[in-house]
């Protein structure tokens, strides 16, 4: 088996959608980012899975669910954000500090 | 007996007079003072009681030599003040103790009564009383005239041991140390007793009417009561600690009758010195009285001090040590030479208080302590044989100064001060040489005259407006003070020593004392230089002496308003004291003079004088003529020359002197300036301490102690606004770079975080966990 | 009664002034009358129930714990609520007693600003109860806690009624004590892990405990807080160089309340700004808390640490006798003057208590009491002083012989007492702590502590001066004319009386009768000198 | 119809596992009233609304009656094939977690019907959040932590963002969500490898494999796995450096959701850390305790030093609650020598830690009804009009920073005694670091006391305001628990002595 090119790949990923949440000024593409994120875990768990039994795969399927609960409750804020001032520039939300 | 073991009565009386005087004085039609006088009369009589008892015990001491004899008179010490003397009187035992029970039985009701009367502070005595008694036992066969005094007349000191009583309670515990206090009689002590309450009820007599009308009259004698019963606490006391207590008493009474007058700032400030003073003196008594403790194997016991240090029981450093401490303390108090600046400054107390704590008693102090541990100081500075030690050379030193300074003053109780400091020189240098009967005698005449000296002085001030400088406010009062004059001359010349007045018998015997002369080759020692320094001494002592005659009694008056003669309660006082300086030298006539009937002479010596195992053998010089002949010479010529130069103008050409002769003028100038020892402490000394260095500590403690704490607390703060400052400022566009260089390690981190943006937040998130990731595989694998 | 008392009698005493301050929590503000009887009858009552137990203690015994109470409190580790009373703890009982209802009374009618007795009385009544409390605790957390309750009632008392730097003041003297104890309560843990049963006779004592310690073979793990316990263990099994550290541990926590000499700076300030019974307490009974904590708790426990440190604290101690004196000399405030005082003062007990000798922690308990009194009392002068000049500024005052003569002669003989004039209380705390430094416990350097002992004595001189200097400049001389007429300048009133008359009485009682403290404390103390090998 | 099609069905070998139903009881109750709550509300919205916060409450006691019975059966229950267990501790921590919540309810009830907030979503999502934290305790199995930490967390993140008209409430909201939905992701990767490398999501199968791998040794793919998976719940505990999303979202949550998430959460990310570390990583203390040394060094240091120079109450309680998740991290770091007093001392910590901070947000809660700030300066001179409320506040203060005779000193005092009984160099270390860093604390503590006692009011207007009786009933609650833990800590460490569990443990 490949293993290794898998957790490879999924190291990739999880790279990649940090990378994205860091740069991306967008509430939403932030949100698209951590889902590569969370789309890492699931490779990683369905490889493993191969070897150890179907837990991986049952973790994946709860990690997909959750996400999505997530990702929903992520874009509702997005949203009440966007309704009171007109933008999903996270980048604006700075009126706390320190 | 029972007034050897209740003697304590007398210090409890004054107290008491002390605090009643304290709460009812001021109500009292008399302002308190008859509170006084009453219960000081009454310590008076019992003092003399006392003293007649001690003479009647003492005639009648057992015959015997050795140390059984002597052990066995020292049967009425009582064994839990000093266990030393109770294993000595082990020795001589062996007798019934029937009667003892009985006198302890008495001896306990009695001190029931004491109790009664003596009021507060001597609870517990009743409870002591009964040992008292039981220790009291083997004296009793004693009494019925066991052994014949006239046996005991033989040139004054055969070896019949003084039996002294020693009664204590227990005071306190201290770890394991029980810790007593009580009273120790014997002649010594006795002696003390009688001056103290004489002098004392004198000078409550001579006050009533001098500060009459005094702003703090109850104060006053209430102070006095407190003075009068602190110092006779203190003779009497059993043991080193009692006596520092009572030290230190009388020191605080003198302060607060020099600073009686306190509005004026020279007063308080002459207070001041004098406690301070005195402060550093007791440096030395502290010192020496914890090695003596820890010498005499952890007892304050005066006995047990003596006998160990008496038999050689204690090492020689230990005891010299000891003594040296104590001399300072001696120095302090006994206005001994360098220390002895306060005194004349004392004289801005009142002056009846002059009297009584600063010429007869207080004063004396230091030499009666070194008398009370005498075997300390014998066997520490080795007085016997040798032929000079600290103790001599600064009672010499003392002696000689001191009366140099007294030419030079203006106020005529400065010139009593400074002649009473050199007379108590005398004292210190005959304890120096071993002539300690000479001290203690010296002591005695010495408080009656100089006593009435300065009351003649107040007596005179009185007159003069409170005046006391001869100089400019007095003169010719002889005719107007008729009483004050002769009393004042009679003293005058028993201090220097005219024949046969009392100063004449003590200096003499003092002169005898130093073993120098020839012929009195029967002393300790053989002091030659303390002798020509005493000689040069009393000379100048008969000068000025003459001086302050001429100034006060004779010439023109020079001050203003009409002078008159003092009442009877001021001149009775003089009167007493005058004849008793007259005559108080016949108490110890040289035992030479055997021409007179048996049992007249030494009387002082055979009562006074110590003889047992708490007491070193020290051995009398015989009475010279010749020497006495030289020494009534000296102060003859003294008065001479002083009267020639002040009366007939002889000299003519010395008058002046200093004003024309530069040489002179340096002389005269130290004398006025006192050495310049005031200057040396106040300015230099107290200058420095209360001023640079006090400052510096106090510079030092809000600087840098606390300065380091605050700059551990600033430390924090501002770590903590270093960190919140970098935090708040906004970091334009480093998020990404400082996150990325993650080797710029958690300083950099702090910078980034916080800053409100959500993504730099997130790029530190994951910075740390690369990093937190990255250390820990790398290190730990 | 006796039955009652043994298992009564110190809960009580400790809680009976909590009490009164719960109950005072009932009383509405308005109703000051009732506010201030309950202020007053609940130290009352715990005066009476220490006297009581004062009554039926056995002096014979007094170097046994009596009237123990010993209850769980935290079983997991083994701490339990333990009180006992003996011959140390006696005399500061009765001083923390005796002052209090005087500083009740005092404050009749001089509660500070911003009034409020309510919240005054209160804080004190809790202040009370911790200082028992800690005199009382024979166990390390249980003293601990008590320990540290004080902290925040003096805080507050401090804070709201004191003078102009009061928050400075106040935070310094938290942050300064809280830091020390922090390192306290860490030493206490470590003794905790470390301490073993020891072997021999001082087995058969820890078992004769019961408890856990019944049967307990040498070796073993104490796992205990019991100060007895520990005692008896006498750090058996733990390292030398670990016991110092330990020891260090508490040297922060006690030296700090003491104050010794490089942690001192807090307290001027904190008694600087203190009203005036927040300086008078913490004077005379919570600066105590740190020597006793040393008498009771470090040296017994940790006997070859305190050999180790004795010489330490002797030159700590000494340098505060002389940098105190010094630091008062520079003083231009009177209250901040008595406040170094207290610094020299504190400095002779810990010399006795670095001789590790029974003389010597004899003589350092005489000093806590005496000081207590006298300091006290000092500082009730300054306060009524400070009330009639409106300052306390030496340079500005003077003649107060004059203007108030009861309070002038009174302020002459406090001042007589602190300078350890014989036959008055303070002279028991110098002289024998002075006199046991001459020969201090077997093994400590003699030719030290000799040098010691002389520049101690040195130190009573500095300390006459500086106090008879302030007499001279307040008392002395004629009143200056801002001052001249002042109808405020009163002489001493009734409350004053009541307050003062105790104390000076007990100033002078204690210098002629010692024994009355001497006799109780010495077996105590011989005790643990003995365990120290002094 | 359908038993024909169940007779064409395969012999299926699926055996359903035998349930112990009083042991998931609370958990039961729990998710049958947050179901209710939310039915109720759709049915009858606005007549249900003001029962809303009394069913709430009943709902979370209610839970309580069946965590009592099982804990005074005593016996450990495992269920599921041992990836669920309810044992002593479970239960201490459940009923910890109700107590708070229901503390939670009441300090909201005004504050929400106040600002015209939705109400029944509100205390249903609590109800829910509640839920996930009951399963937290009892969780043995990685997917099982997982599953309660969202469900716990989602609820959390609607919550902070409730005020919906409030841009500071928004910006919380999103804050807390993204940083949140980082970490868990970061944690699910470290799951993912802990589950490939220890070939289970059951803790005590990872732990045995953890032992084998490079026999004993351990390879840096494990050592990365028990990093990402500790960061993930170092965050849920605001732990430095992964705290900064707390102060920005305390300030802008509602107060009430803000104690929620100070105490509850917070709780919760800690007992999940107990889970994984106690039951798993245990095997690799060179790991473990070298990484929570770190982070509670990091944690009380920088917490300690930001909070001194706080305006704003809640930012500083927030900053505050960093360097106490310090102290409470530092028993970890002497797991290896130390376990059992390692674990009690947390949990106490934990429960006097809730009690004290619960209070002290509800007494904030209280004075921001009538002075609108939170800042510092605006406390002025309450002692003056509100002797009461500042005497409660300073108790909680004063037990905040340690001060005996309440709770805080003992929480502390066991931590100390967790660290020193180590015996270990670092224990020590830890210990002195602590000590120093509680006084560092006691002064922004004692600042705010200050503040109350000290000051005068900054506008001279003094008149107290009214209290509602349910966050007097709040603050009652706290203060009684604070100082009965401080007075009696034996009550607390009798119930929380968990040497059989902790001895159970690993070995």
């Amino acid at each position: 088996m490949f293993l290794n090119q898998f957790l490879l790949l999924s190291a990739i990923l999880f790279t990649i959608g940090v990378y994205g949440v860091i740069v991306r000024k967008n509430g939403v593409l932030v949100l698209m980012s951590i889902e590569l994120v969370l789309n890492a875990v699931n490779i990683n768990l369905i490889v493993f899975s191969t070897y150890w039994g179907v837990a991986g795969q049952v973790f994946a399927l709860f990690t997909i669910a959750i996400a999505a609960a997530e990702v929903g409750v992520g874009l509702a804020i997005v949203l009440l954000i966007y309704r009171n001032q007109r933008s999903v520039d996270i980048d604006e939300l700075d009126e706390m500090k320190g | 007996m029972w007034f050897f073991t209740h003697v304590w009565i007398i210090p409890a009386l004054m107290a008491l007079s002390f605090l009643l005087i304290l709460f009812f004085g001021k109500k009292m039609p008399k302002k308190g003072a008859e509170i006084g006088i009453v219960f000081v009369g009454a310590a008076f009589v019992l003092a003399l009681l006392t003293g007649g008892n001690w003479i009647a015990w003492s005639n009648n001491n057992p015959e015997g030599h050795g140390p059984a004899a002597e052990g066995a008179a020292l049967a009425n010490v009582d064994p839990s003040c000093s266990s030393v003397a109770a294993e000595a009187a082990a020795v001589g035992e062996g007798v019934e103790h029937v009667e003892g029970k009985t006198e302890g039985k008495t001896a306990g009701k009695k001190a029931g009564e004491g109790h009664n009367e003596g009021g507060h502070s001597t609870e517990g005595a009743t409870a002591a009383a009964p040992p008292i008694g039981e220790s009291a036992a083997p004296a009793a066969p004693a009494a019925p005239a066991a052994t014949e005094p006239a046996g005991a007349e033989k040139g004054g000191h055969e070896e019949v041991a003084t039996r002294p009583v020693v009664s204590c309670i227990n005071w306190f515990e201290n770890g394991d140390q029980t810790i007593s206090i009580g009273t120790l009689v014997d002649g010594q002590s006795v002696l003390l007793l009688i001056v103290v309450t004489l002098i004392s009820l004198l000078v409550h007599v001579f006050s009533t009417d001098y500060v009459h009308g005094d702003r703090r009259y109850t104060h006053y004698f209430a102070f006095l009561s407190l003075f009068t019963a602190s110092m006779l606490f203190f003779v009497l006391s059993e043991n080193t600690l009692q006596m520092i207590v009572g030290w230190e008493l009388v020191g605080v009474c003198s302060f607060a009758l020099i600073g009686h007058w306190w509005e004026e700032k020279p007063n308080s400030d002459a207070a001041l010195k004098a406690f301070l003073t005195n402060r550093v003196g007791d440096i030395g008594l502290l010192v020496g009285v914890i090695v003596l403790y820890f010498a005499a194997g952890k007892s304050f016991s005066i006995m047990d001090l003596n006998i160990l240090a008496n038999e050689g029981e204690i090492s020689h450093n230990l005891l010299l040590i000891g003594s040296l401490c104590l001399i300072t303390a001696v120095m302090s108090k006994s206005g001994q030479f360098i220390l002895h600046t306060w005194l004349p400054d004392a004289m801005a107390g009142p002056t009846p208080v002059s009297a009584l704590i600063h010429a007869a008693t207080m004063v004396v102090a230091g030499v009666y302590m070194v008398a009370r541990l005498y075997p300390v100081f014998f066997e520490g500075l080795s007085i016997s044989g040798s032929s000079v030690n600290a103790l001599s050379m600064i009672g010499a030193i003392t002696a000689l100064f001191g009366a140099m300074l007294a030419f030079v003053q203006k106020d005529i109780k400065k010139v009593l001060a400074y002649s009473t400091v050199s007379q108590l020189g005398f004292m210190v240098t005959a304890l120096g040489v071993g002539a300690w009967t000479a001290a203690l005698f010296h002591l005695f005449t010495h408080a009656f005259f100089k006593a009435c000296l300065f009351l003649g002085a107040g007596s005179l001030s009185h007159a003069c407006h409170h005046s006391f400088n001869m100089v400019d406010d007095m003169g010719g009062l002889r005719k107007i003070m008729p009483k004050t004059f002769w009393t004042y001359l009679v003293a005058t010349a028993a201090l220097a020593g005219v024949f046969p007045l009392s100063g004449f018998w003590s200096k003499d015997e003092i002169l005898a004392g130093t073993g120098s002369f020839p012929g009195t080759e029967g002393a300790n020692g053989e002091y030659h230089v303390m002798l020509v320094m005493l000689l040069l001494a009393a000379f100048c002592t008969a000068a000025y002496m003459t001086r302050t005659i001429w100034y006060a009694f004779y010439g023109e008056y020079r001050g203003h308003g009409t002078p008159h003669e003092s009442g009877p309660r001021i001149t009775t006082p003089l009167i007493i004291l005058a004849s008793l300086g007259a005559i108080a030298g016949i108490v110890n006539l040289p035992a030479a003079f055997d021409f007179l009937p048996e049992g007249t002479q030494t009387r002082f010596e055979h009562y006074v004088e110590p003889v047992g195992l708490y007491f070193p053998a020290i051995s009398h010089a015989g009475f010279n003529p010749a020497l006495a002949v030289i020494s009534v010479l000296v102060g003859l010529s003294g008065i001479g020359l002083a009267y020639l130069y002040f009366f007939k103008d002889a000299f003519a050409g010395l008058h002046g002197l200093a004003e024309r002769n530069k040489v002179a003028a340096f002389f005269k100038n130290i004398l006025v300036n006192k050495y310049y020892f005031d200057w040396l402490y106040t300015t230099v000394i107290v200058g420095f301490v209360k001023g640079p260095l006090a400052r510096a500590a106090n510079w030092f403690s809000a600087n840098v102690i606390d300065g380091t704490v605050n700059l551990v607390g600033k430390t924090a703060v501002g770590s903590g606004s270093w960190v919140y400052k970098n935090v708040d400022q906004k970091v334009v566009d480093g998020a990404v770079n400082g996150a990325g260089s993650s080797a710029s390690g958690v300083g950099a981190m702090l910078r980034l975080t916080q800053t409100g943006r959500i993504q730099q937040y997130a790029a530190l998130f994951f910075a740390a966990v690369a990093i937190l990731a990255g250390v820990f595989v790398v290190v730990i694998g | 009664m006796m039955n009652f008392l043994n298992d009564w009698g110190l809960v009580l005493t400790i809680f009976l002034p909590l009490a009164g301050a719960l109950v005072m929590m009932a009383i509405p503000k308005q109703s000051e009358g009732a506010i201030k009887l309950v202020a007053l009858g609940a130290p009352l009552a715990a005066a009476a129930m220490g006297i009581l137990l004062m009554l039926n203690f056995d002096y014979g015994d007094s170097e046994n714990l009596q009237f123990m109470v010993n209850r769980n409190w935290i079983e997991l580790i083994n701490s339990n609520f333990i009180l006992g009373l003996d011959g140390l703890s006696l005399p500061l009982l009765a001083l923390t007693l005796f002052i209090v209802p005087l500083v009740v009374i005092y404050s009749w009618q001089h509660v500070p600003n911003p009034g409020n007795p309510k919240a005054f009385f209160t804080l004190m009544l809790i202040l009370e109860t911790a200082m028992i409390g800690s005199f009382l605790a024979q166990d390390l957390i249980l003293f601990f806690v008590f320990f540290e309750v004080t902290l925040l009632p003096m805080y507050f008392l401090i804070g709201v009624w004191g003078g102009e730097q009061r928050r400075y003041a106040s935070i310094k003297f938290f942050l300064y004590t809280l830091f020390g104890s922090a390192f306290m309560i860490v030493a206490f843990v470590a003794l905790y892990f470390l301490a073993k049963a020891p072997t021999g006779i001082a087995l058969e004592q820890l078992r004769a405990l019961g408890g856990s310690y019944a049967d307990m073979q040498a070796g073993d793990p104490l796992r205990s807080f019991g100060m007895q316990a520990l005692t008896y263990s006498g750090a058996a099994g733990i390292a030398k160089t670990t016991a110092i550290v330990i020891f260090g541990g508490m040297f922060l926590g006690f030296g700090i309340k003491v104050p010794m000499f490089p942690f001192h700076t807090w307290l001027p300030d904190a008694h600087t700004q203190a009203p005036t019974q927040g300086s008078v307490i913490l004077a005379a009974v919570l600066l105590k808390l740190g020597t006793y904590g040393f008498i009771r708790i470090a040296i017994p426990i940790l006997p070859v640490a305190a050999r180790a440190w004795a010489p330490i604290i002797g030159i700590l101690a000494v340098i505060g006798i002389i940098y105190g004196a010094l630091g008062c000399l520079a003083q231009t405030d009177m209250k901040r003057l008595i406040a170094f005082s207290s610094v020299s003062h504190m400095g002779y007990t810990m010399l006795g208590i670095s001789t590790l000798t029974a003389f010597g922690l004899n003589a350092a308990v005489f000093g806590m009491v005496a000081h207590g009194l006298i300091t006290g009392l000092l500082f009730f002068i300054a306060g009524s002083v400070k009330e009639r000049y409106h300052t306390l500024d030496i340079k500005r005052l003077g003649g107060l012989l004059v203007s108030a003569p009861k309070m002038g002669w009174i302020l002459g003989f406090a001042t007589m007492a602190s300078l350890g004039l014989p036959g008055l209380a303070g002279f028991w705390g110098e002289f024998p702590a002075i006199l046991a430094a001459y020969e201090p416990a077997v093994g400590l350097n003699v030719a030290l502590f000799r040098t010691l002992m002389v520049l101690a004595a040195v130190g009573t001189v500095l300390a006459a001066g500086y106090l008879l200097w302030l007499y001279q400049r307040t008392a002395f001389g004629t009143p200056s004319e801002e001052f001249e007429n002042d109808p405020n300048i009163t002489d001493v009133n009734k409350f004053e009386w009541l307050a003062w008359s105790p104390i000076i009485a007990g100033i002078v009682i204690l210098g002629f009768f010692p024994g009355l403290i001497f006799n109780v404390a010495g077996p105590a103390v011989e005790v643990i000198a003995r365990t120290v090998g002094g | 119809m359908i038993a024909t099609l169940l007779q064409l069905l395969p012999e299926a070998d699926f055996l359903s596992p035998t349930i112990d139903w009083h042991a998931i009881a609370p958990e039961m109750v729990i998710l049958v009233g947050s179901l209710v709550l939310i039915l109720l509300d759709s049915f009858k919205l606005d007549k249900a609304k003001p029962f809303m916060p009394t069913l709430a409450s009943l709902v979370l006691l209610g839970a309580l009656i069946p965590v009592i019975t099982l804990a005074i059966d005593g016996s450990t229950r495992v269920l599921f094939g041992g990836s669920y267990v309810v044992d002593s501790m479970s239960l201490v921590l459940k009923a910890l977690f109700l107590v708070s919540a229901y503390i939670v309810v009441l300090m909201s009830t005004n504050y929400v019907a106040d600002g015209d907030y939705w109400e029944s979503e509100y205390y249903s999502l609590i109800v829910a959040a509640v839920l996930g934290m009951l399963v937290m305790c009892s969780a043995r199995d990685l997917l099982m932590i997982f599953v309660a930490l969202e469900l716990l967390s989602i609820p959390a993140y609607m919550l902070a963002a409730w005020r919906k008209g409030d841009e500071k409430s928004n910006e919380a909201g999103l804050k807390y969500y993204l940083m949140g939905v980082f970490a868990s992701a970061v944690l699910l990767y470290g799951m993912s490898l802990m589950y490939g490398v220890g070939r289970s999501t059951r803790l005590d199968v990872i732990a045995e494999n953890l032992v084998r791998i490079g026999d004993g040794r351990g390879a840096p793919i494990v050592t990365l796995a028990m990093i990402f998976v500790i960061i993930g719940f170092a965050f849920k505990v605001s732990a430095v450096p992964f705290h900064t999303w707390a102060p920005d979202t305390y300030e802008g949550a509602p107060t009430p959701v803000t104690a929620f998430l100070a105490v509850a959460s917070k709780t919760a990310g800690f007992v999940a850390l107990i889970q994984i570390v106690f039951y798993c990583f245990a095997a690799r203390p060179d790991i473990i305790q070298p990484v929570f040394a770190v982070l509670a060094i990091l944690s009380m240091t920088v917490g300690n030093l930001i909070a001194l120079k706080q305006t704003n109450v809640v930012r500083m309680l927030a900053y505050s609650g960093i360097a106490q998740a310090g102290f409470m991290l530092a028993p970890f770091a002497v797991i290896e020598t130390n376990r059992e007093q390692a674990l009690s001392s947390i949990v106490i910590y934990l429960v006097i830690y809730a009690a004290m901070n619960l209070g002290a947000f509800a007494v904030i809660i209280a004075i921001t009804r009538k002075t609108r700030s939170a800042e510092i300066t605006s406390l002025g001179g309450l002692f003056s009009y509100m002797p009461g409320l500042t005497v409660v506040m300073t108790i909680f203060l004063a037990s905040l920073a340690g001060i005996p005779p309440f709770g805080g000193w003992y929480a502390k005092f066991g931590v100390w005694q967790a660290l020193i009984g180590g015996n270990t160099a670092l224990g020590y270390g830890l210990a002195i670091i602590m000590a120093i860093n509680t006084v560092v604390a006691a002064y922004y503590y004692l600042n705010v006391a200050k503040t109350m006692w000290f000051d005068e009011a900054p506008d001279g207007d003094t008149a107290p305001v009214k209290i509602p009786f349910t966050l007097i009933g709040a603050m009652g609650i706290t203060v009684v628990a604070t100082v009965m833990f401080g007075v009696l800590p034996g009550l607390l460490t009798n119930i929380s002595d968990f040497s059989p569990v902790a001895a159970a443990l690993g070995r």
